[in-house]
């Protein structure tokens, strides 16, 4: 409790009789306020030939080391939670949210077909794939940035991640199920295109031979311009 | 407030000057027990010693004059004057021997019993709003910093949903070259179930396209759902559980339930 | 708050090297608040094992001489401005809306005879109260409708709120003041003698035998016609 004797003794200055109701003052005025407050609306406030240069400087040490701190913004004078204590002004929400069905097709796409472009994925879906649903892939970290395939444009290619293999409960990714087993478990009814194949995928972290590492800024730029604008979701 | 009292004189009423002591201003009271506070002011006694006699006839004289001037009373004032009128003549006729009702002596004290509360919630009000009001005396922090919410998304799929997405995917875009999208309808039940459940909820108009986007899963159902939806209002308004209005070709269609048909069901 | 990590050593006083810091945490987390916030919503942001009790016992004592004090209101704590200062805020009060003395004397009747009913209120006042006025009063969010009282008619019962103690500054209906000569001089008693009446004022959520709880759509409905038709106000 060592603050407690700084905060009650009004600094220095106490000896002028009105310097530390001056301070109560500008305190009060402080907290009550909506917007930061000038110095010279300050000194509008407090009592005649208030010394309001010397109560900003006051107050601002006095409340320097506790959880609340006297700071200029802007030229003017507000209370604000000390910097290091922001953390204490947020609470964690965890909210489940279902992926759209775009999000999940693209994600078995990905996972089937890795390491695969965004382009490839299009080719296989028939349809443009928005920049939000890959962001949105990368946000629940299943799937990764792999590296850059060996052709012009050099487009990023994705992979999944442990996290996925995780997540979905799989030993390795190949123990997803193979075209067969999706005809056996129903997934695929009816009449099954002779041309389907299904991939046997590998989330090998060793690049292809056709894959160049990632670029050293890629993971803080963005990676691919939206060039469709068209995305269907 | 109550009707002017019929009055028989036309002559106007003007104040005496010979009646200082009575204001008769009757809208600066609050009902009759409020002036029966006042009166028992002036006499300056202790509320616990007054004389209930006294100032019934002074609310009566007040109440003369006040109808002398033809001002207008409410009835709450007429009838306390009635009901003192009686106590007092029972206050002065010798007490009959014991019946059933409460004696006048009893009546009256009542009566002062009923003023000292009054008295003494007053000085609570009194208190209560002398008390250091917030945002008048006192004040909250003027900038709060609210807290954030960081939400941290943790998305749900599971490997059934994954494989199924997948086989659909893969199934539905080698069908697709030589079979044709199944044409989904929505009907004109489903449209008038959903318009039911929704419409329980609303009292005031709104625009039947807002109800729609909820059921445009995709772009392509738009004709069906708009044109179900439409037939389903139209057959409710005949039915007088909807009103519908537009307000000029091509404009958003406002449907409002029939308030009488939503409170039947209350 | 390297030190907060070490959870093996409780906080039973404050020479414990995170007193300090969770006291920090806490003037930081009243500060940011605009409501009041309880001890158990502060110790659920505290380190673990803080002392809440310890910590507000020592925040109060430690803005008790300054310009913002930490008080109790309606049974939780925040920070206000000092009431010995409202002469220099009041200036920036912008034209708060006067309660008419009807208003305040019934809003005083529902405060020390809740719960209590429109007829009750009419009673101690001597003359019909215009549904305007319990409106005005519901608007402000300082009384609420409690419950229908058990009798022929179920009128609905009138009490206060947790915003009507923080508006008042009082920490619970108890604090009242005046309640003691109100309740020694037998003014909180049942105007009707009964077993039900209990003579002291009660915001307390949980309805009185004597009270049915509210109709489902008593809130979306016209409570009671103005049967009256004669309001004094």
């Amino acid at each position: 409790m060592e603050e407690a004797v700084d905060m009650t003794e009004t600094a220095e200055n106490s000896r002028i009789p009105d310097h530390g109701e001056a301070m109560r003052i500008a305190e009060a005025l402080l907290f009550a306020s909506a917007e930061p407050l000038g110095a010279e609306e300050l000194a509008g406030r407090l009592p005649e030939g208030a010394d309001v240069e010397k109560i900003l400087e006051d107050l601002t040490g006095l409340y320097a080391p506790r959880g609340v701190n006297l700071v200029r913004v802007a030229g003017k004078w507000a209370f604000r939670t000390a910097s290091d204590l922001s953390f204490v002004l947020a609470r964690d929400v965890v909210e489940q949210r279902k992926l759209s069905r775009a999000a999940m097709e693209t994600l078995a796409i990905i996972a089937y077909h890795q390491p695969v472009t965004r382009a490839e994925i299009e080719e296989i879906r028939g349809v443009a794939t928005s920049k939000g649903t890959l962001d949105l892939l990368l946000e629940t970290s299943w799937i990764r940035l792999r590296g850059r395939r060996k052709v012009p444009g050099r487009p990023v290619t994705y992979g999944t991640t442990p996290q996925f293999l995780e997540h979905f409960g799989l030993d390795a990714i190949e123990d997803l199920p193979g075209l067969e087993e999706l005809k056996g478990a129903g997934f695929l009814e009816g009449r099954v295109p002779s041309d389907l194949s299904v991939p046997v995928p590998s989330d090998d972290d060793a690049l292809r031979p056709d894959e160049d590492p990632l670029d050293h800024d890629d993971l803080f730029q963005p990676l691919e311009m939206d060039q469709s604008g068209t995305g269907e979701e | 407030m109550a009707k002017p009292l019929p009055f028989e004189e036309a002559a106007p009423a003007e104040r005496a000057e010979s009646e200082p002591a009575l204001f008769v201003d009757v809208d600066g009271f609050e009902g009759p027990l409020d002036l029966l506070l006042e009166l028992a002011r002036r006499q300056k006694v202790d509320l616990h010693r007054i004389s209930i006699l006294a100032l019934a006839e002074q609310y009566l004289v007040f109440i003369e004059e006040a109808r002398r001037m033809r001002l207008e009373l409410a009835a709450d004032y007429l009838v306390m004057a009635a009901w003192l009128a009686y106590l007092k003549s029972r206050l002065l006729l010798p007490e009959p021997p014991k019946g059933e009702e409460p004696s006048a002596e009893e009546l009256a004290t009542a009566l002062a019993l009923r003023l000292r509360r009054l008295e003494a919630i007053r000085e609570a009000a009194k208190k209560l709003g002398e008390r250091t009001w917030l945002g008048r005396d006192i004040f909250a922090r003027g900038a709060p910093e609210p807290v954030v919410i960081r939400k941290d998304a943790r998305y749900e799929a599971s490997l059934y949903d994954l494989l199924k997405a997948y086989a659909h995917q893969r199934q539905i875009k080698l069908n697709s070259k030589v079979s044709l999208h199944k044409r989904t309808v929505w009907s004109l039940v489903d449209a008038r179930e959903a318009l039911e459940r929704l419409v329980g909820h609303l009292s005031d108009w709104v625009t039947l396209d807002t109800y729609l986007v909820e059921y445009m899963v995709e772009p392509a159902m738009r004709p069906t759902v708009l044109a179900s939806a439409l037939s389903a209002t139209l057959e409710m308004v005949r039915e007088g559980k909807l009103t519908v209005r537009q307000d000029e070709a091509f404009a958003p269609v406002w449907v409002k339930p029939v308030a009488d048909a939503a409170e039947a069901g209350a």
